[in-house]
This record gives structure tokens, C-alpha cells and sequence, in this order.
């Protein structure tokens, strides 16, 4: 056990094996895309209310999903690298926020898309959507402080600072977004989620979800890679890469 | 007092020093050698703990300090009187008799209670040099200490220096003048270490 | 197969430009992000590899390196 | 020389703040010039119908407590960090979350607690019913401690970056927003007659765990700072 | 070395202040998402009811144009104060009233000309209705220019004060006040339909005014101030 | 070039000079003595025009001025490269050629490009000295010019001003370190004027 802790802090052993995960994995996650949308885009009837704009919820839930679920991730990483200092966590934090934001961004030009044919405009005010909109900037904010930090180990550790500060914050913003809701206005807008999903509709949502936790996977390991060999260019082990791939 | 191992640093894609080893015992005077750029006072930034990432090496610290640094640290709205009194390094709570006195001896004599933006560049530093006057600690880190200082400033804070190795204490400064002082003076240099 | 004929499939009974908006967003932004991290670590790589060459070529010249 | 007890080290600091900020009136001003000028703006957008601006008086009072926050709290470190006396302050043997403590204090002190001060006297040219007056206070009050606290996390974190600039707005107002949305909603409530304590009591509770949390974030990023 | 012309020593200029405001790549877009969740925070505020926030709309997006100027106008020649760079300007054989222009632009170009630009997408978002987006544009435009020359004069005054400058600023502040009501009277009339033409013709005669004789003011300020 | 009559200044309930006069010609090296807060930097600021109220007495100047203050006017955000070529003082637009020369020889070769807040806080200070390698300003004013600058650094500048001289221009600097120029210097006492 304490072995495998100590080669996940080793940045080469990570680099490798990150390698060919990516390998198989990555593969195997577009072809779980693809399928997915095959599925939810041509072999599945229209509901029943929306027609054929619900086809959005095959992109519009996974990246709302998991875009919720990586900023856990995040904060995770950045717990871990600020309480056990190791670096590797650091990386995965820094990595995990672009992706992050790319897949909020998603869920919310999704979104939005979608509301034009179902509400009639794209944007209200909406307790869900605000809070969506919050997690964006939070995203946002990792991703801004990093970049504005030259030493890349000092960004590192605010960002981790900043991200553990913000899951304090996530239950409270979550919970007082759905509070201001329900006191300010009437539930006119409704999602249809009361409206129990057909299973013909719910497989390939499922295996939309999936994918897009691979999805979210591979990304993160891809940056992760990146990450790595920017912070670690001065090593022998970069420089020995660095030959080899020219 | 202060022990330095294996002390390594690039920055800006130059290695300021490597492998740099040095300890600092009781009673000796340092002063920390090189050109501008040298590294001088990001070597000090880090013995003093200020500096905690991006270099390689163990720093250890057996005594309080007080570091001066480039920048004074003296609140242009505040007198001097208060800026002493009000000190952010909290060491300790000097009585009013007490900043008086070090006032004195830097020179700021009936200036006292002159809001610090309305003395010369020369008196603004003798502000903060005058908690050296007030300061307990055995271990004294000065970056540039003589800047903007008169000669005679000058003589008296070496003697400071002096007495303060004297009794037991040690100094660790960097400036680019030749100091005068009737001591024993170490060289430390980034590349080779400390020498006589 | 629901749709009959690739022109129901663009209409969707007048949802198909929502829709198909929607996915090739969500295409373009995936497909960046795919792009985006191989790029930044082939440029690394290139530019240590240069740095190396550099070095090889003169060896201790100059004090500067290019960061 | 005697060694300072922490709590008086503390207060000498709140001291030297608040001295700090009077002597430069112009910073103590300008939220209290900015407020006025929004409150006389109102009127000026909406048109003078008593009836929607007392509607809307609570939101209107709490976002400008808000903003005057959000735009001031860059300040708390930016001097100190500028010539030298964070440094100084970083390598002091009192405890830094204490420390820290004092900086953000003089902060509410000249922001949010002024504002709440005055803040009826704005509230009644709004047209702000006078039973929502005491919750109006009493939530600017408890409220804009909690903002300075999280905003003093966004200085700690940017203060040593060279172009801090907006990038603390971007990291702080999602913090913000709960405060905004229990604020104003328990003056709403004390102006529907209904009890604003609820609201008061969820504030208070986010004060406290902001009291217990955010001087480690603060002291942390302050120390990952000087070694931007 | 040749000797510049005055319009490319200016042109330098501004060049210099828009690269010191936009250094880094993430400032640039810093400003646009400092508005959209300032945007963000009425509907939290004010409640998420479309039609009153759609009334409120040319107020809000007023307020915020005010409020960043407000702010950010003591900062125009703060640093360039701080650092000695003032001094040197001072000293330029270059004609001052026209170098300030330089620094005014440049902060106009990165406060009120952004908001300008950005601000019918957050109009839509707060739900104005389309009619009005081109009067609140212009009006934005020529208002904040205003704005920052007003601003400008302020910040002339007041840099090189220790202390005392908020007579100042108060007696800089009324003349703000003009253009805030001309400037939201002009959405307001293009909302209800009326021509906005009127009010904009009125920021107009006052740009005209401001670009004429502040300079004169600034750089006779700045003269002032340096000896302070 | 330059002439002062009978200047008197008062400040902070002291004369810090009074009825000072002297005349500066091309050529002239002149050192301005003086202990901290005699009054040095007051006076170089009344003869560069930037003070224009509360002293007595008369100031001429007849020839373009160069002035350097106690704070070096270079911006951290900003590289040297840019900080010289969008300088304020407006003297004239370099080109990229004679700003690189210029920032060489001040020893920042390798260094144009680096923001100037990564730069040691004598490489900060060169910056603004590179300024005077591209000046074409006879009279140069510099309050301080040796402040953090190394040993090698200081030798370069004596040997630029006494160069200056030579070729018609004239110096008038404040320092507290003596200055070993191979050059006739003279002194110019706040109490006596100017002596050789
Ligand atoms: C910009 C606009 C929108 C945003 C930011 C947004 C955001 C979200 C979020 C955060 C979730 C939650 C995922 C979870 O609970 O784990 C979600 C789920 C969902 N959204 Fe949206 N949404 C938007 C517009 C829409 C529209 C217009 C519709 C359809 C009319 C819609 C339908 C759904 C459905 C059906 C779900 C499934 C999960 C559930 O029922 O709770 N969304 N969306
Ligand atoms: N924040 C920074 N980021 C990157 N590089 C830096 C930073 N600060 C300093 N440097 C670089 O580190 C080197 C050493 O700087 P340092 O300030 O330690 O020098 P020094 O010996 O104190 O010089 P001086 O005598 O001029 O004060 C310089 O080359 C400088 O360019
Ligand atoms: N803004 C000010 N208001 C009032 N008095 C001032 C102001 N600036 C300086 N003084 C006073 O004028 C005197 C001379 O200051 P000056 O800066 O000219 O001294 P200096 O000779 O340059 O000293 P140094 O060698 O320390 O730079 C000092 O006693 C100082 O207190
Ligand atoms: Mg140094
Ligand atoms: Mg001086």
C-alpha cells in the first residue's frame, strides 16, 4: 500500500503508466461516445412533450453530471496536496479545472439550447442554472489563479487552498441557490425529470454518463501528462524523453 | 544558530547556486558576497523562511531572527514613533521610552512624531534600522542595510553590528560597500561557500 | 432507426438546428480539449530538446538561457 | 521590552489598521459616496414610484454592501505587501491566523460596519418600511463580516501576483452569493412581517464557521504569496 | 534616437498603459466575467422575476459602469506616482495635456468602452427588450468617457495627497451625477420607445465639453500634486 | 547650464539651505555633500523644476535636463526592453538597436525580456541607468545613482559621467559613497555652495 502511495508521488512512474492507460482507455471511450449518441440520437422515439429537443440530454446531463463531480475531484487532489505535500496531487488538481470548466461549459450552452425550444428563451433565473453558473466561475477562478502565479509550485498550492475553500462553499452555494429559488418566484419552470424516464431513453443515457466519466478520465490524464513534463524539464528523465521523441 | 545544507537554486532558467553548505555560529559577521543578480537576496529570503518553494536543500533555524529586507517596511502614514510602536513582527511591545531611545540613536531626533512620508529617503530607513536598536534576537538577516545611508549612519551601524556579534549574537548582510569594521568579517560567497 | 430519411434527421420536426447546435458544440469543445494537452506536451518536449541541443552545440557560453 | 501577549499584539495591530484607514479619508469615503449615489440613482432608473423601489430596497442596500466589499477588499494586503511589512508580519512568532484576524477586522470595521450604521438612513429614502429596518442592520451587519473574511481569502491568494487586478472578483463573488441571497432575503422577510431570525441565525452560522476557517485560508495563501 | 512627434509619443503612451492593463492573457477577459457576475448578482439580489429585473436593467447596467469607474479612477495615475515614473512625465518635453489624454484613454478603453461593447449581451441576460440595446450602447459609450475625463481630473488632484482627499473627490463627485441621469434617461426613453437622441446629444455637448477642458485641469493638477 | 540664485528652503520647521547660489557649466562634475535629511534630494528637485512652491530664490536652466530620482520609474510589468522604449520622459523614441545596446551596457544582456519584477533589485535600478546611454540631455541630475548597485557597476557609471563631461555635458549627482573618478570633481555644500 505504501509503496504504491510513494510511486504515485513519482512523476515518471506516473508519466508511464498514465501512458498506457491512456492507451486502452481513451480508444474505448470514444467508441462509448459514439455509440451513446448513435443510440440516443437515431434509435430512440421522441418524448412524448418535447419532441425531438430532448436528443439534447444525452450531451446536456453526463457533462452536468460530471462536471459537478469533478470539482470533488479537484478539491480532493487539492486536500491532498496541501495536507500530504505531494506533488502529483497538484498536477491532478491544476489538470482537473480546465476540464472541468469545458464540461460546464457544455451543460450550459447545452442548456441553453435547449431552453429555447422547451422555455421559449434561453436564460432565466433559475436556481439550477445559477448554481451552474457559479460552478463555472469557480472553475474559472483555479484555472485564472494558476495562470497568474509564475511560480508554477506556489499556484499549485493556492489553487489547492482556493478549491478546498470552495467545497466548503459548494453545499451552502447549492443549498441557498435552491432556496432563493422557491422563495422568490413560482415554480412556473419545471424540469421534466417528475416525468419518470423511459428505459428506451435511460440505457443509452446511462452509457452516455459512463462515457463521459471516461471522458473526463482521459482528459485529466492527458493534462496530467502535459502538467508533468513542464514542471519536471530540468529532470534527466524528460530530457531522455525529450531525445527519444525527436 | 542557522545551518544551511546543500543549498540549490535556479531561477529564470540560471543557477544561482548549488550544493551551497554553510553554518552560522554565535558571535560571527557574514557578509554575503556577489555582483547585482548574484542571488543574494533570494539566498537570504530563504535562510529567513520567507522563501519556501522552488529551491533544493534543508534550512535550519536554532534562533529568532530579524530580517531586513530591500524594502523597508516603514508605513509613510504613520510616524515613526508609531511605526515602531505598531510593528507588524510583533516581537515584542517596546515602551515608549524605549522607541525614543532607538530613535535617537539612528539619528531621528525630533522627528519623532513627523509623519514618515515627510523624511529624507535616508531617514526613512533609519526607521526601520532602529528596531536592530530595539530587537531581542540573536540572529540578524540585513539585505542592503547601508542603502541611502550617510557615512557617519554608516560607521554607527557597523559598530552596532560589532557589538551585537560581541555579545553573542551573529549578522548576516549583504551589501556592495567594503565594511570597515574592527572584527573578524566572513565572506560568504554563493559559489565557494564561507571563508575567512 | 426512428428517422426515416437523412432529411428528417437535420429537421427534427423543427428542433434539428437546437439540436444539432448543441452536439457540435459539444464536439468542437471536446475535440479541443483532446487537441489542447498533446500540443502543450509535444511543444515541452520539443523545447527541451532544443535546450539540449543547444547546450551540446556550445557549452557554456552563455550565462542566459531562454526560459 | 516585555513579549506581547497575542491578544494584545492583535488589538495593536486592529490599531495600527484603523489608524491606517482614517488617515486616508478618501478610502473610508468613497464606499459611504458610492452608497448614496446608487440610492439616489434608483429613483433615477426606475422612476419614482414609492411602491417598486421599497420592493426592492433590501436587494438594492445588499448588493451595494456587496460591491463596496468586493471592490475594497483587494486593499487589506496591497499596502502591507507593497513596502515590505507582510514579510515582516509572516516571519513574526505570533500565530499568523490571529494576526490576520486584525487585518480583515479593520476592514469590516470601515466597510461593512459602517455601511450598516448607515444604512437605515438610506433604507427610509428608499421607502424601506421601518419594521424591516432592525433585520436591514442587524443582516448588513453579521453579512459583510462574512464577506470580508472570504474576501480577505481572495487578497491572501492574489496579493502577490503583479496584476492581481480583477482576478480577485472572479475568485471571491461565487463565495459571495449565499450571503447576497440570505441577506436580502431576511430583509424581505422582516418586510412581509415575517421572522427575518432564520435568515439571521443561517448568517450567523455561516459567520461562525467563516470565523473558524478563513484565517487558516487567509494565513496559508499569505504565506504561498510572498513566494509568488 | 529621434525626436518623436507629439501624437506617436502619445500613441506610446497608450500603448504602454493598455499593455500594463492587459499583461497577462486571463486580464483581458477578466473584465467581461467581473461583469457578468456582477450581472448575476441583481437577479440574487432583486429576485429572478423577469419583468422587473427588465425594468431595472438600464439602472444596473449604469450602476456597474459608475461603480468600476468610481473605483478604478483613483488608480489612472497612482502607480505611475509610486514608482517615479510621474515625475518623469512631468519633465517630458511633450506637452502634458496632451499625454494625459493618453493615460484617460487608456482607462476609458479598458473600463467603459468594454462595458459599452459587452453590455447588450447582459441586457439580454437581465431581459431588456431589443429596441433599447443601441441607446444603452451609445450611451454607454459617450457616458463613460465622460466619466473617466471626470475622474481623470479627480485622480490629478488627489495623487499625490498623504491624506485630506476627500473634499476632492466630493466636489468631483456632482459632476457625475449629469451623466448618470442623462445616460439612463436615454435607455429609459428608447424602452418606452421615445427617441433616445435627445439625451444622447445631451452626453454628447458634455464629452465635447470634458475632452476640452479636462486635460487643461489634469495636467494642471498633476503639477500641483507632484510638489505636494 | 544651470544657475541657482540665492535659494533658501524651509521645511518642516528647519532651513535646510539658505541663500544658495552657484552656477553649473558644461564639464562640471559636482557631487552634492550632505548628511541624511540635509537636504540633498530637495534641492536637486527645485533644480530639475519639480518643485515649484515654497522655496526662495531663483532657478535658470538653459539646456534640456536628464533627471533620476530616488525611485527608479520602471514598471514590474513591463520588460526593460519596454520600459525604455514607451519610457514617459518622451526625450525620444529609441530604436530597438540602441535600446539593446544601451540595456547591455548596463549589464542586462539576456535579461531584455524578463518581466522587470523578476529582476535583483540592482538589475531593476540599471534599467532606469541605461537611460542615461541613450539621453542626448546635456545636464544630468541624479539623485543617488550608485543605490544597489554592485562595485563593478559603480566604476562603469564614474567612468560614463566623467565620459559626459568630457564631451560638454555636466553632473550633478548626490551620493553618500565617495567617488573615485579620474576627473576633476568638485563639491557643492548646502551651507557653503560650491569648492572644489
Ligand atoms: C443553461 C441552462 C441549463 C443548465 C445550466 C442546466 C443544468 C443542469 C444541471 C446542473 C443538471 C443536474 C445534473 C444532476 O442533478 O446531477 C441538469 C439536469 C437536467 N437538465 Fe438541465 N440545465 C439547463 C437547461 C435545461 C433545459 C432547458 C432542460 C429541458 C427542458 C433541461 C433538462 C434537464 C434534465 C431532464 C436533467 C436530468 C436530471 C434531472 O432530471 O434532475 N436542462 N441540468
Ligand atoms: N521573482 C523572480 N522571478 C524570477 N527570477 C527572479 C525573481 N527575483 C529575482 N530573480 C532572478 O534571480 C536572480 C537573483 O536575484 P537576487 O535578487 O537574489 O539578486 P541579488 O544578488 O540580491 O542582486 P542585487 O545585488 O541586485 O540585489 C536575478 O538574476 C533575478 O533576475
Ligand atoms: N514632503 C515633505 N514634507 C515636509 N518635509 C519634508 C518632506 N520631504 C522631506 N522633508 C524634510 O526635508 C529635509 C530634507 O529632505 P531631503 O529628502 O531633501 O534630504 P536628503 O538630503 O536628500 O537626505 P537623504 O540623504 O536621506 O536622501 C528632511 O529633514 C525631511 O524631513
Ligand atoms: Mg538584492
Ligand atoms: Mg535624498
Amino acid at each position: 500500500m505504501w509503496t504504491f502511495f510513494h510511486k504515485l508521488g513519482s512523476p515518471p512512474w506516473l508519466y508511464g503508466i498514465s501512458g498506457s492507460i491512456l492507451r486502452y482507455l481513451l480508444p474505448l471511450t470514444l467508441l462509448a461516445l459514439t455509440m451513446g449518441v448513435v443510440w440516443g440520437v437515431l434509435f430512440t422515439e421522441p418524448d412524448f412533450r418535447q419532441g425531438n429537443s430532448y436528443r439534447i440530454i444525452y450531451i446536456h446531463v453526463p457533462a452536468a453530471v460530471v462536471a459537478l463531480a469533478g470539482y470533488y475531484v479537484m478539491a480532493i487532489a487539492g486536500g491532498i496536496s496541501l495536507i500530504w505535500k505531494m506533488k502529483m496531487a497538484d498536477v491532478a488538481m491544476r489538470a482537473c479545472a480546465p476540464v472541468g470548466a469545458a464540461l460546464t461549459f457544455i451543460a450550459l450552452v447545452t442548456g441553453a439550447i435547449w431552453g429555447k425550444p422547451t422555455w421559449g428563451t434561453y436564460w432565466v433565473w433559475d436556481a439550477r442554472l445559477t448554481s451552474m453558473l457559479i460552478l463555472f466561475f469557480l472553475y474559472l477562478g483555479v484555472v485564472a489563479l494558476y495562470e497568474a502565479y509564475d511560480n508554477k509550485e506556489a499556484a499549485g498550492k493556492a489553487c489547492a487552498v482556493l478549491s478546498l475553500v470552495g467545497t466548503v462553499n459548494i453545499p451552502i452555494i447549492y443549498k441557498s441557490v435552491d432556496w432563493w429559488y422557491s422563495l422568490h418566484q413560482p415554480a412556473s419552470i419545471k424540469f421534466t425529470g417528475e416525468s419518470t424516464i423511459d428505459p428506451s431513453m435511460l440505457y443509452p443515457l446511462l452509457l452516455m454518463i459512463t462515457a463521459f466519466y471516461a471522458l473526463f478520465t482521459c482528459l485529466l490524464l492527458m493534462n496530467m501528462r502535459a502538467e508533468i513534463l513542464e514542471r519536471e524539464s530540468r529532470t534527466k528523465w524528460v530530457r531522455k524523453l525529450a531525445q527519444e521523441a525527436r | 544558530m542557522l545551518a544551511a545544507d546543500n543549498l540549490s537554486l535556479e531561477r529564470g532558467g540560471r543557477q544561482l547556486f548549488e550544493g551551497l553548505s554553510f553554518a552560522i555560529q554565535a558571535g560571527q559577521l557574514v557578509q554575503v558576497a556577489g555582483a547585482n543578480g548574484a542571488g543574494k537576496t533570494s539566498l537570504l529570503r530563504i535562510l529567513a523562511g520567507l522563501s519556501r518553494y522552488g529551491y533544493l536543500g534543508r534550512v535550519e533555524r536554532s534562533a529568532p531572527l530579524l530580517y531586513l529586507g530591500h524594502q523597508s517596511g516603514v508605513k509613510g502614514m504613520l510616524t515613526p514613533r508609531e511605526n515602531l510602536s505598531w510593528h507588524v513582527a510583533g516581537e515584542g511591545i517596546y515602551s515608549d521610552a524605549a522607541i525614543e531611545r532607538a530613535l535617537e540613536q539612528v539619528g531621528l531626533y525630533g522627528f519623532e512624531d513627523v509623519p514618515s512620508h515627510a523624511l529624507s529617503a535616508g531617514q526613512h530607513r533609519r526607521v526601520n534600522l532602529a528596531r536592530l536598536y530595539l530587537s531581542q534576537s540573536p540572529l540578524w538577516l540585513l539585505d542592503e542595510p547601508f542603502t541611502a545611508i550617510d557615512v557617519d549612519g554608516v560607521a554607527a551601524l557597523e559598530a552596532l553590528m560589532v557589538a551585537h556579534a560581541r555579545e553573542g549574537g551573529a549578522v548576516v548582510l549583504t551589501s556592495h560597500q567594503v565594511i570597515n569594521a574592527a572584527y573578524p568579517m566572513q565572506q560568504l560567497s554563493l559559489s565557494t561557500g564561507l571563508s575567512q | 432507426m426512428y428517422f426515416d430519411s437523412f432529411q428528417t434527421l437535420m429537421h427534427m420536426d423543427g428542433h434539428g438546428p437546437y439540436v444539432w447546435a448543441a452536439y457540435a458544440i459539444t464536439l468542437a469543445v471536446i475535440v479541443l480539449m483532446l487537441l489542447l494537452p498533446g500540443r502543450r506536451a509535444r511543444a515541452q518536449l520539443r523545447q527541451v530538446a532544443g535546450e539540449l541541443r543547444r547546450q551540446q552545440g556550445a557549452p557554456n557560453t552563455g550565462t542566459t538561457e531562454e526560459t | 521590552m516585555t513579549a506581547p501577549g497575542t491578544a494584545a499584539f492583535c488589538l495593536r495591530l486592529l490599531r495600527r489598521q484603523l489608524v491606517l484607514a482614517v488617515r486616508r479619508p478618501i478610502e473610508i469615503a468613497n464606499p459611504l459616496l458610492f452608497f448614496a449615489m446608487v440610492v439616489a440613482l434608483f429613483p433615477l432608473g426606475l422612476g419614482p414610484a414609492p411602491d417598486s423601489l421599497a420592493e426592492f430596497a433590501p436587494g438594492i442596500l445588499w448588493i451595494i454592501a456587496l460591491l463596496s466589499n468586493l471592490l475594497t477588499s483587494d486593499t487589506v494586503f496591497r499596502s502591507d505587501y507593497d513596502d515590505g511589512s507582510l514579510e515582516q508580519l509572516l516571519l513574526s512568532p505570533q500565530p499568523l491566523f490571529l494576526s490576520v484576524l486584525a487585518y480583515v477586522g479593520a476592514h469590516w470595521l470601515v466597510t461593512g460596519m459602517l455601511l450598516a450604521v448607515v444604512s437605515p438612513v438610506f433604507a427610509l429614502m428608499l421607502g424601506l418600511p421601518g419594521q424591516a429596518l432592525g433585520a436591514l442592520f442587524l443582516s448588513l451587519l453579521i453579512g459583510t463580516a462574512v464577506l470580508s473574511l472570504v474576501g480577505g481569502i481572495g487578497a491572501a491568494l492574489t496579493v502577490g501576483l503583479k496584476r492581481g487586478g480583477m482576478l480577485i472578483s472572479l475568485l471571491i463573488l461565487p463565495l459571495y452569493m449565499p450571503v447576497l441571497i440570505f441577506g436580502s432575503a431576511a430583509v424581505q422577510a422582516a418586510v412581509s412581517g415575517a421572522p427575518a431570525v432564520p435568515y439571521l441565525a443561517i448568517l450567523g452560522a455561516m459567520l461562525s464557521l467563516a470565523i473558524a476557517l478563513a484565517p487558516i485560508a487567509i494565513a496559508a495563501g499569505l504565506r504561498i504569496s510572498i513566494d509568488a
